[in-house]
């Protein structure tokens, strides 16, 4: 679609990033004034790396626009918490809004993004991340449903593999679905990915070729081309 | 009028079996814990809750859910740490549970009080929770039909109330409280305290008197229970 | 349904009642504690019978739930007027509200009254008070529409015959309709009627007997009886 | 971000011809005279313009259509009476006119904000304002199926902005600004003035900056027209 000229990096002497680095790379991709919602987890710490004047505006469901940092001491007000329940603070310019009016927010598609974590993602950006389909396992979805219909542009932040070294990059996710082909960008410790219909093409590595993640993930991850 | 209840018994007086029953709160902001405690005293039985979560620890919702009051619970995030009460009780088959999207959820309630007979959203398309649903395509995006959620009784825990039923809340305990308000026959508040009608901002107001049967001033919040 | 022991009221010795009396009449049938709105024109008049004290909260359509008297001098503030665009004034205990909510407040069934003026009530309940169908006519709806179709109970005050003396209460309307079988009671200067799917039944009459007042409107128009 | 334009011609740059403007405002209240006029300079030509009226005296909105900028008019009550320019255009057909009850027009353009594909409503069954549109019982009660209304620009009257973009209004000048400002892709508020972030109550915001891209003082409002 747009021209670029970017060709994918390999950051080959060293090895996976960690979830601060991973943190520190979605943030810097949020454009100044966005407006975004930070899921609970992984995505939460993406807050500390958003630089000060960038006029990027958090969003929690729960019902605030213009979140701060995490309350501490006396900061901490029961009435004021974010979507995971931890305390936060309030930023000059927030506005508090009722549940209907904050999930208009979510589904309206005025958030420009949001940062998700995730079980799976698929290679056409379908997401899964509410429910293991264990069988007996409780479901729970919280906003998460109303986050990959609504939001402009769906990041999804998580470790590339399962602790049993299965891959969360998939062909077809086998847990079900949060949304279909909600996904547009998926930060990982070994790699940041743009997924979508044309499939998965890797924007940078750490410690892996796209070779070597494409045969160990088991999906064809292609190279940024100099013009798509 | 407005009913200002002497206490939370008081206040849920008259609360039937078989009721649906709104109860508002996220975490602890917003939750109207002594409303729930009448609620469990008075011990009306067969009762459907909707709430965002389906109770913590052993307190609140949670005791009114050990107490076998509870039928059925609609909420979006039933799984917490400490929600075991819940958990045993869906484990065993003794309660049933409807899990709706959080905006679904907010948007079904607002529906119910704005007299919408149904809407279509995109929130769910292609997910296990659509399924059972009819789904529409509008302007070239799929979508879900859902209806209104109505309540018998909303509880809802607010901050200001004056006489006349106008509410105030304080951040992020608004959260269900104004949707619910609306959308039940009888709508009960705890608040902290009740002032004259004019002592607040018409600008100001969220919940409007319309919409509140009767008033409470809420005891002292309860210790944070350890986890 | 209920048991009345009431009978109709024949008042022979005088004639039709004013506006001024049909608006005594129509505010005296308002419960204490009510939300009520009044529709343009001739409805507005009941305001002025409302008991202080009774505790009637006045709903505006265009997002005022507490409206008070009509502004004069000093108080005339071109940001608070009612849905006709007069001037005036909030009581203590208002509370304003944008176009959707104060919509959702009559959509959703939570005025318990709703007084209009009509060009034609049909004998069932079916309200036509919007447009006269004439060809060049501008159509122009408002809040009517919402009105009938929301409030627990529509009232309808307006004389009971055109200027050329055919009869606004109808046995069908032949005015393009606000909504179908929605009026519940309507007050005339001829008389006081229920409307509904029994029909029209005479409450009260002014000048006329109830026989009278069915053979000169032309529809069958019955008395309470002493059970119905 | 917000721009703070420096006056009404550059608040309103850059809106193109064929669009679909929402003008807020219910008579003078929250009418944004200053942003309107500013439209009609700029001279954007086949504009859908939506508002509850079609424009009184020959000032305003009435200005715009007299200028012959303005395709069509989607509205609740077009009839009043002052509204001639209006009137002789639409006599000769001139102009196009979608006339929508009030409460659905509020709705259509409240499901525009917040994502809703469409939506069933009571309002307007059995009348000819129905005719066309699909019909639903739902729970023994007939529904009309009705759309959302999108803007490419919301112009709105508030009463004071913050730098940020949040609004709050003043009394029934409330009327269609916040939802017209969260169902436009660009919108535009005129205010009485501009603080800080921070100056006003985060409780008592009515639209939220998110919903806000342009900010202008208002000049003083025109006096009364002569009826």
């Amino acid at each position: 679609m747009t021209t670029t000229t970017t060709e994918t990096v390999e950051n080959l002497n060293r090895g996976p990033i960690d979830r601060v680095e991973m943190a520190r790379l979605a943030a810097h991709d949020i454009l100044p004034g966005s407006f975004v919602n930070l899921g609970i987890g992984l995505p939460t710490l993406v807050a500390d790396h958003l630089t000060p004047g960038s006029g990027i505006v958090l969003h929690t469901e729960n019902g605030l626009l213009g979140m701060g940092p995490v309350a501490r001491g006396d900061q901490i007000d029961p009435d004021l918490i974010n979507a995971g329940k931890i305390p936060v603070t309030e930023l000059p310019g927030a506005a508090y809004l009722h549940q209907a009016d904050s999930f208009a927010v979510i589904r309206g598609g005025h958030l420009d993004v949001c940062i998700l974590g995730a079980f799976q993602v698929s290679e056409r950006g379908d997401l899964a991340n509410w429910h293991t389909g264990a069988v007996d396992a409780i479901p729970a979805v919280g906003g998460a449903m109303d986050l990959a219909a609504g939001a402009k542009s769906v990041h999804v932040m998580m470790t590339l593999f399962h602790d049993d070294n299965t891959p969360k990059l998939v062909p077809t996710c086998t847990y079900p679905l949060t949304g279909r082909g909600c996904v547009s960008r998926v930060y990982t410790d070994h790699g940041t990915f743009q997924v979508g219909p044309n499939g998965v093409t890797a924007l940078e590595t750490f410690g892996s070729t796209v070779e070597e993640l494409s045969e160990r993930v088991g999906i064809n991850i292609v190279r940024l081309s100099n013009s798509v | 009028m407005v009913l200002i209840a002497d206490d939370a018994d008081a206040a849920v007086n008259g609360i039937e079996d078989g009721s649906t029953v709104l109860i508002g709160g996220f975490g602890r902001a917003g939750l109207p814990w002594d409303l729930i405690d009448a609620l469990g005293r008075l011990g009306a039985r067969d009762l459907t809750i909707v709430n965002n979560n389906a109770g913590n620890g052993a307190t609140g919702l949670a005791a009114l859910l050990h107490a076998g009051l509870v039928r059925k619970v609609i909420c979006s995030y039933p799984r917490q740490v400490d929600s075991y009460v819940f958990e045993d009780l869906y484990r065993a088959g003794e309660i049933e549970l409807e899990v709706v999207p959080q905006g679904t959820l907010a948007e079904r309630l607002r529906a119910a009080g704005a007299g919408i007979g149904g809407f279509y959203t995109p929130t769910g398309v292609g997910t296990t929770l659509a399924e059972g649903k009819e789904s529409r395509s509008i302007d070239g995006r799929e979508f879900i039909l859902e209806y209104p959620l109505h309540g018998d009784v909303a509880l809802i825990g607010a901050h200001v109330g004056d006489s006349a039923g106008n509410l105030v809340y304080r951040k992020t305990a608004r959260n269900f409280g104004p949707i619910m308000a609306a959308a039940a026959a009888l709508t009960i508040a705890q608040v902290v305290n009740i002032v004259a009608p004019g002592d607040l901002d018409p600008e100001a107001v969220v919940t409007p008197g319309i919409y509140v049967d009767r008033l409470v001033v809420a005891g002292p919040a309860p210790a944070v229970e350890e986890l």
